[in-house]
């Protein structure tokens, strides 16, 4: 590629995400100052783009929480549901009009806590939704309580004295339960986190992509990790990127953040897929 | 006000209330609704099919009820039953209190041996189902032939029409001997006990 | 998790741009409007291009030294930062 | 099916019946007593007309699902019972906020919690009504036959598309399950209404703007409209508001659009209520039996009249008190511990005195049980 050609794209991408925010909404962003859910938002806006997807067809659900609130900036179809409902809503959507393109935006507390359920089934369902999973750690919108992925020993306003409990790996979770594409980045890896988001939501099937994001105001500041720059350096320190398109390998053994393709298969059927087939068979009078 | 006591007010008679039981397992629901559909395929006439419904359905005493009049039917469930079908001794001493005065009984005699009372039909549905049309799962069609050669309530080509509209595929030969097997079996018995007088 | 290394220095050797921006608009345009002044463009910087304004907003500084790597506009999180690459 | 086929239907297919026949082509449900049953007929009737039927992994996830499917563009279902019906309710709450149609069928059984799973109840009437937290109108309805069951369940769908409201019916276990021989109507011959679109052009489209009627045109998702749903307060356009001026204006049109179409909405049933001196108040299965006692009363004379709410809320306020105006005595039967009758006391004015004929032990009434009362209250 050209040096011209680059430079055309590179200025393409940066303006695209202005052409796609909610023109009746009020901006800056709610989020505070250095949020990872705004870093989120606009690649996950660039992914879109370089997609092609017609914006009349994608469908944002969420639930509840500060990266719940996404939804709002981005003009595509928009359902902000109930807390830790998004995946359910999302079901019956991408289920009733599976010529939708369906995208769950959660957090940890809101898929994993409430909704944890609702997650583990849409995995076992393989159904054709994307789940952008933004992990923080920790409560935001209700002021820092702890989240069923907040580390041992870390503190958090209902964990005083440090967290005795032990977190969800959510990607081991979702592997577990039966999802088909799962991977994880951090927001500090935008360009892996623009391809990642790319693969997840042209893959047929359940996939989810785990962003590790900084929740400095809570997070960094209850456990002494400094602003958001800092943590934005800790995720590029400890960040183990060993994505060479294939089902990687955890090395979270040494304290990193694997990050990178965790799960692929493309052999199990999808569930829309599956239900059309019964409509077809029934349709021609026998049934599968 | 007029001066009328409701407590007097008989309940009017054009109701016929049957009440199928036995233990869980016997199909008697489903011989409910074959038969509630073979009384409802005379157009003058309302049936409505009720059951009770839960751990009953799974072993102890089950029971479904039918009631059937020529009128339109309000409550829905049998109060004071015309006609008993009991399966079992268990269901015969839970349901035989509800059956009225001059109603009819009718019991398989291969599982029932205490009786209450002399008036009753007994026939041994389970045996007969079991030795002569090997497959004791029709022993509650049987039920349903001889209910109809004894009583009135339904006709022995609309209970056939019924129990054939509903039988599961191969199994349309030994549903319909099972109902004329009954219906004889009830003929006689009728005959036995209410001898010609003339 | 461990405490993170304090932000390091940026030791990179500084390259000169190829491109001369003498001619037309800054690489990046900053909307202050939406900026939160959170600090990350200017600390992502490999170039040290941006500086923080009284209010910590990032201003360009030193234009000459943009290489185009996109740090800072892909990490905005207030979508305020557009680059102008010709 | 041609018209005069009589079949043997049970009420809960009846219900499945009538919501195919309605148009309803999405449904997502949790089994639960007594209302399974219309799961099951979904789950082999819906994928033959090219319908989903989705069994989600509990209540929540099954009104969420069917909430889904509505804003898409399906009209949609899912039925319960008791404990179900409380699982839903949070959903249930943001299909007011964010004015989806939709369909809840609660089956009722007894409760409170697990209860008496297997025996009838009315004893979630007030639920029906005040089920979720926050301020909303609610509409209901009551069917007490197999054949009330299919017509108020297109009914159900009908005033759901109507007034982008979830709509819940309240079915009851005898109700649920009793079989009679009943025909249904053929297609075209219920009126069935569809869910009004937006004809502007998209840029200019509010989900929530001024309106008339107070109820703003729906798109399906893909039809160009991109709006916002969101359970927060919310202003014309969708997105979050706490502005005071905002919140009043969109919690009063909620309310204003049922309340100011009440008498479009409200369907009570009156028999020899004329010369009635006592009048008994039902709904549900109930009615069927209260039928009969008047019609028997009234063959011995005595002057006694039927009411039967098929629309139990919003409270059929306007009409039950026209027909309550000449009654020296109201009898207001239910299966729980007393609900409407609290309702019927605030319509009755004037000397018209209100008794309570209450049963709550899992059993419906008997006409003797009625006539009893009917003598208590005349002596």
């Amino acid at each position: 590629m050209s040096i011209a050609a680059k430079e055309a794209g590179a200025r393409q991408e940066s303006d695209v995400v202005l052409r796609y925010l909610r023109p009746h909404v009020k901006f800056p962003n709610m989020w505070c100052p250095g949020c990872g859910n705004g870093v989120v938002a606009t690649s996950l806006i660039r992914a879109i783009d370089k997609l092609g997807l017609d914006r009349d067809n994608v469908v944002l659900v969420s639930g509840i929480g500060c990266s719940s609130r996404m939804p709002v900036y981005l003009d595509f179809q928009a359902l902000h549901t109930t807390h830790g409902r998004a995946l359910a809503f999302a079901t019956g959507v991408k289920f009733s009009r599976p010529d939708l393109k369906v995208i769950v935006i959660t957090g940890d507390g809101d898929s994993l806590s409430i909704g944890g359920n609702h997650l583990i089934h849409a995995c076992r369902r393989n159904i054709d939704i994307t789940t952008i999973l933004i992990n923080n750690y920790i409560y935001g919108m209700t002021g820092g309580q702890i989240s069923p992925t907040t580390p041992p020993g870390a503190h958090a306003t209902t964990t005083p004295y440090g967290s005795a409990e032990k977190p969800f790996e959510a990607c081991d979770l979702a592997k577990g339960a039966g999802a088909t594409f799962i991977a994880r980045t951090t927001v500090y890896h935008t360009t892996q986190m623009d391809r990642l988001m790319m693969e997840a939501i042209q893959h047929k099937g359940f996939s989810l992509v785990e962003v590790i994001s900084n929740c400095h105001t809570y997070y960094g500041r209850l456990n002494r990790l400094g602003q958001a720059t800092a943590l934005l350096r800790m995720f590029q320190e400890k960040a183990s990127v060993q994505d060479k398109g294939t089902n990687m390998v955890d090395d979270r053994t040494k304290d990193m953040i694997p990050t990178g393709i965790i799960h692929r298969d493309s052999e199990k059927t999808e569930l829309c897929d599956e239900y059309q087939k019964l409509i077809d068979s029934l349709a021609k009078g026998k049934p599968a | 006000m007029s001066r009328v006591s409701l407590l007097e007010v008989k309940i009017p008679e054009d109701r016929y209330e049957i009440r199928l039981s036995g233990s869980g397992g016997q199909g008697l629901v489903l011989a409910a609704m074959l038969l509630a559909e073979a009384i409802g395929a005379d157009a003058s006439k309302s049936v409505i099919q009720t059951k009770s419904y839960g751990p009953e359905a799974r072993g102890g005493a089950s029971k479904s009820d039918v009631v059937v009049s020529t009128g339109e039917i309000y409550y829905p469930k049998a109060l004071h039953l015309d006609l008993l079908l009991a399966m079992t001794q268990e269901s015969l001493n839970k349901y035989y209190p509800d059956l009225k005065a001059g109603g009819t009984l009718v019991i398989d005699d291969t599982l029932v041996s205490k009786l209450p009372t002399q008036d009753y039909y007994g026939l041994s549905f389970t045996r007969i189902a079991k030795e002569q049309l090997k497959n004791v799962m029709v022993a509650n069609v049987i039920s349903l032939g001889a209910i109809a050669a004894i009583t009135n309530v339904v006709g022995l080509d609309a209970l056939l029409t019924a129990v054939l509209a509903r039988a599961p595929r191969g199994t349309e030969e030994v549903n319909r001997i099972a109902v004329e097997t009954g219906y004889q079996e009830g003929l006689a018995l009728k005959l036995k006990k209410n001898p010609p007088t003339n | 998790m461990n405490k993170p290394s304090a932000v390091e220095t940026k030791t990179r050797v500084i390259k000169k741009s190829k491109i001369d921006y003498s001619q037309g608009p800054p690489p990046v345009s900053i909307n202050a409007a939406w900026c939160k002044a959170c600090n990350i463009c200017i600390s992502l910087c490999p170039q040290n291009v941006l500086a923080a304004d009284i209010e910590g907003k990032p201003v360009v500084a030193q234009e000459e030294n943009c290489i185009q790597c996109g740090a800072c506009w892909t990490h905005c999180p207030d979508f305020a930062i557009k680059s102008n690459y010709k | 099916m041609p018209r005069g086929d009589r079949q043997l239907v049970m009420g809960n297919m009846a219900c499945m019946r009538g919501a195919i026949y309605a148009g309803m082509r999405f449904y997502a449900g949790y089994p639960i007593t007594p209302s399974t049953e219309i799961a099951e007929g979904c789950a082999r009737e819906l994928p033959k007309l090219g319908g989903h039927f989705i069994q989600m992994e509990d209540e929540i996830g099954s009104i969420g699902a069917v909430i889904g499917a509505a804003v898409a563009g399906s009209k949609a279902m899912t039925a319960t019972s008791g404990p179900g019906y409380s699982l839903m309710q949070e959903n249930i709450g943001y299909a007011y906020m964010i004015e989806a149609p939709c369909v809840i069928v609660n089956v009722q059984r007894g409760g409170p919690s697990t209860g008496l799973p297997t025996k009838v109840s009315q004893s979630d009437t007030m639920q029906a009504r005040w089920g979720t937290h926050g301020d909303y109108t609610a509409i209901t309805v009551a069917p007490s036959t197999v054949t009330d069951t299919f017509t108020e369940t297109v009914r159900a769908f009908n005033l759901a598309e109507r007034f982008r409201t979830p709509v819940t019916i309240l079915m009851d276990e005898v109700v649920g399950h009793m079989q009679e021989m009943v025909s249904f109507p053929e297609p075209g011959e219920c009126e069935v209404f569809n869910r009004t679109k937006p004809t502007c052009v998209p840029s200019s489209y509010m989900a929530y703007g001024p309106s008339k009627t107070c109820v703003n045109p729906m798109p399906s998702y893909g039809e160009g409209y991109r709006w916002f749903a969101t359970g927060l307060t919310h202003d014309a356009h969708g997105f979050s508001t706490d502005k005071p001026e905002e919140v009043v204006v969109e919690l009063d049109k909620l309310r204003n659009k049922i309340t100011n179409y009440e008498d479009e909405i409200c369907k009570v049933r009156a028999e020899y209520m004329d010369d009635a001196e006592i009048a008994i108040v039902s709904y549900g299965s109930v009615s069927r039996t209260a039928l009969q006692v008047v019609k028997l009363a009234r063959e011995a004379g005595v002057k006694v009249g039927f009411v039967q709410l098929q629309t139990v809320w919003p409270f059929p306020l306007k009409q039950l008190r026209e027909l309550l105006a000449k009654t020296a005595h109201v009898i207001v039967a239910e299966l729980n511990m007393g609900q409407i009758v609290g309702e019927v006391e605030r319509v009755a004015l004037g000397d018209t005195k209100v008794h309570s004929l209450l049963r709550y032990d899992g059993d419906i009434f008997t006409p003797m049980q009625f006539l009893e009362k009917i003598e208590e209250v005349r002596s």
